[in-house]
């Protein structure tokens, strides 16, 4: 066994484990926690796949922005927290079925995949450059150019719509406001 | 690249090692003398009335809302920055288009009231 | 080194995970945390794939950033939704949110 | 190698390398060793002089502003007060509130920690010393941010009282938002650089500061910085008359010096970052030659800062917390999205048209100036003219009423 193979190991081990305790968390804010431990380990696992920026981005996105807004939503959504009773509901025995099918089915299918046990190769390009051909990519019109102007029409539109479903009815206070 | 995250994977957990050292220090060298009423809830003085999670108002989620589109934003510009010398100035512009679609949506809030306080 | 396949098996066992706890949760906000982690193993899923397949060319990479796009927009809308219904009918628990069966 | 007296940092680098190869050890396993030293001495300098001799510094700084003398006993000047608070701190009861969720209660001061010390692995202090050279330090300064704000909603909502959880939404709310022009105007240097390692950054203002080409952005950085600091004018979490005490009511001894320590840590993270992305870090006659200068520069850079920043702490009023809030989302954010539009343009032009490019900048920016104080004027009237139609109206009400 080599380092990375260790780090790999114990990195997905603590991912998976706190996956589990996401789904299984009978307090919110646990779960919500072990969430964060879970999107953690991925992060580290970008790292290992040498896409730091992927790394750094997704605990900004997922632990920084994510997260927190999960946390405010269970504190908003607090009732929930006295609930002693049981966390899941009638059919979680059908819910665990489907997850281990589901898994067990993958796993077959992913053995048939000629390229499964590739090793990775050495990263063609630096990594500084990696990023700059991202960005490049992103804006360029035979790259991802639409992608990009939609994932921003998507966040204003992800903006917008949860403005007016999560606001409070009354709107006294822009209506003193336009005048 | 692996070189640059070693020193970081050693010196996060060292960070946050030494924290815990300070505080198992602290626990060994204080005194515990537990009571009830030094263990119970910080009120000014006053009676704690109801269970401390209480309900929080809708303001605090609308700017964690809009806080996460415009982070994942600034993310999304990061690369289109790091790659802006070798962009051609249509490809510049399309960063700004970008910037300037979720400005709208600021706007947007703004008009709406979404960013008062009261 | 690490072959691909250890990647997969993680990602696919993230995936699972996060199904079960969108079909067994029943607190919506926990169904969704089931969502968020089923998009994580997609993501991680899309990286290992790039990394090892095609690390010449960059569109794993960018797949993955438009992938947070949208984990993060469907987080924002979805919490929205929850929380608008609890303040109508004060509950998160989806078997509780029927109103649409009338 | 020779040791050279401008550049001691590659010279003892090389010697204990040198020393544990020739112990045996083979050259990567001795690099890795020598990465974990370094992390194990940065990381302990910088909570000692977090929490020891910043401490003794911003007390006796806010004493001279304040016309007192400030801490004057333990020591020559006081300079051992903050090494008697450790230990005072250290022998003091570790109290954990009934009802708390006790692990969590105690994971919050180690994140908070961790986060502030964490950002100085990218900080270059001299050409050849630094943590580590991430080509995403930037990015990484955000992440690693964002994990003291998880600490502190934890810390809040551990100690089960409502005044911490009140205080830890109210920080978290204030971090976030100030977040977002933050994170937003970083994009300016990085744009200058075509990088986001904060060493290349530092590299690329040989000629040129950054704060000469985007003033406005460096403005902006240091204004977010320090309300994220959540130090006066921002200090809501600390505001004595409205919550108890912030998020960390219910900490005591050494837990209580953990958020203490961390922020007085992150007060010189701050002016060190500002220092390094916008004021030319090590940068300066002289420096790329000697490391040791480069050293000097760049502490010189982050005590001005520093000292500015406190200077601006004891002479501003607390704003309020709607005041705070409108600062940032229709001021701030808005400014911070125009400077890198225009900057982009900018930059372009300057290439485009073989301008001077530091003309070009100043032009841009003193034109964003202008138009944002252009706009601030025609709002005031707007509001000073809702206002008073409002007020006339309410005396005529009264007037009718009375009639």
């Amino acid at each position: 066994m080599t380092i990375a193979q260790i780090v790999f190991l114990v990195i997905s081990a603590t991912t998976l484990v706190a996956s589990i305790l996401v789904v299984t968390s009978r307090k919110m804010v646990h779960a919500a926690l072990w969430l964060v431990l879970s999107l953690g380990g991925v992060a580290v696992l970008f790292v290992l796949l040498q896409a730091s920026f992927l790394a750094v981005v997704q605990v900004v996105i997922y632990i920084g922005a994510i997260a927190i807004l999960i946390i405010f939503a269970v504190m908003l959504t607090r009732r929930m927290m006295y609930d002693t009773g049981s966390p899941i509901n009638r059919y979680w025995w059908a819910g665990a079925l489907a997850a281990v099918l589901l898994f067990a089915g993958l796993v077959v299918m992913l053995g048939q995949i000629p390229s499964i046990t590739t090793q990775a190769s050495a990263l063609p390009i630096p990594e500084g450059e990696l990023l700059s051909l991202l960005g490049t990519a992103l804006v360029d019109v035979n790259g991802y150019m639409l992608p990009f102007e939609v994932a921003s029409v998507l966040l204003l539109a992800a903006l917008i719509g949860s403005l007016v479903v999560a606001r409070p009815m009354e709107r006294k206070t822009e209506e003193g406001d336009k005048r | 690249m692996h070189d640059q995250w070693t020193f970081i994977a050693f010196f996060l957990p060292v960070g946050f090692l030494a924290a815990a050292v300070a505080i198992i220090a602290g626990r060994l060298l204080g005194p515990r003398k537990p009571n009830p009423i030094k263990q119970s809830t910080y009120e000014c003085g006053i009676e704690t009335v109801g269970e401390a999670w209480v309900q929080f108002r809708i303001q605090y989620y609308i700017f964690a809302l809009i806080f996460v589109i415009f982070d994942v934003e600034a993310v999304f510009l990061f690369p289109w920055a790091v790659a802006y010398n070798k962009l051609q100035l249509y490809m510049v512009l399309e960063g700004v288009l970008f910037i300037l679609i979720l400005a709208v949506g600021l706007f947007y809030a703004w008009r709406k009231g979404a960013l008062e306080w009261s | 080194m690490i072959p691909l396949s250890w990647y997969l098996i993680v990602a696919a066992a993230m995936f699972c995970i996060g199904i079960y706890g969108v079909l067994a949760r029943k607190n919506a906000v926990g169904i969704l945390m089931g969502i968020e982690l089923m998009l994580a193993a997609v993501i991680l899923n899309l990286v290992a794939f790039w990394r090892y397949l095609t690390p010449a060319r960059i569109s794993g990479q960018a797949f993955a950033v438009i992938v947070f796009a949208v984990a993060a927009s469907e987080a924002a809308v979805g919490l929205a939704l929850i929380i608008s219904i609890y303040r109508r009918r004060s509950t998160v628990v989806a078997d509780e949110i029927d109103i649409l069966k009338w | 190698m020779d040791f050279n007296f401008w550049d001691p940092f590659t010279w003892i680098g090389e010697w204990l390398l040198n020393l544990l190869v020739g112990w045996g050890l083979a050259e990567t396993i001795a690099l890795t060793l020598l990465r974990f030293a370094g992390a194990v001495v940065l990381a302990l300098v910088l909570l000692l002089i977090g929490g020891v001799l910043f401490t003794w510094l911003d007390r006796k700084l806010s004493a001279r502003i304040q016309d007192r003398l400030g801490p004057n006993r333990v020591g020559p000047f006081g300079l051992f007060q903050g090494i008697a608070d450790t230990l005072k701190l250290l022998t003091k009861e570790d109290i954990i509130p009934a009802g708390a969720d006790k692990i969590v209660f105690n994971l919050a001061p180690l994140l908070v920690t961790m986060s502030v010390v964490g950002i100085w692995a990218v900080v270059p202090f001299a050409p050849t010393l630094i943590g580590t050279d991430l080509n995403v330090g930037l990015l990484y300064i955000i992440s690693v941010g964002s994990i003291g704000t998880l600490g502190i909603m934890m810390a809040g909502w551990a100690s089960n009282n409502k005044f911490a959880l009140l205080g830890a939404f109210r920080t978290v709310a204030q971090m976030v938002a100030y977040e977002v022009p933050m994170v937003v105007v970083l994009l300016v240097p990085t744009m200058f650089t075509g990088s986001m390692s904060v060493h290349a950054i530092v590299e690329g203002q040989s000629s040129l500061w950054y704060v000469a080409l985007a003033p406005v952005a460096a403005l902006i950085f240091l204004t977010t910085s320090i309300a994220e600091l959540g130090r006066a004018p921002f200090d809501l979490l600390e505001a004595e008359s409205e919550l108890v005490a912030g998020f960390n009511t219910e900490y005591t001894g050494i837990k209580w010096g953990m958020f203490f320590a961390s922020e007085f840590l992150h007060g010189l993270t701050i002016s060190a970052l500002t220092a390094a992305i916008f004021l030319g870090g090590w940068q300066g006659p002289g420096a790329e030659a000697r490391p040791l200068l480069g050293f000097v520069y760049f502490m010189i850079k982050t005590m001005v800062v520093y000292f500015g920043v406190t200077l601006l702490r004891f002479s501003m009023p607390r704003v309020r917390i709607d005041q705070l809030l409108d600062l940032n989302w229709k001021f701030l954010t808005p400014l911070a999205l125009a400077a890198v539009c225009v900057t982009a343009v900018a930059e372009k032009l300057a290439l485009a048209t073989n301008w001077s490019r530091l003309g070009v900048h100043i032009i841009a920016n003193v034109g964003l100036l202008i138009l944002t104080l252009g706009a601030l004027w025609v709002r005031a009237r707007m509001v000073r003219r809702r206002f008073e139609t409002e007020q006339m109206r309410l005396a005529a009400r009264s007037e009718s009423a009375a009639d």
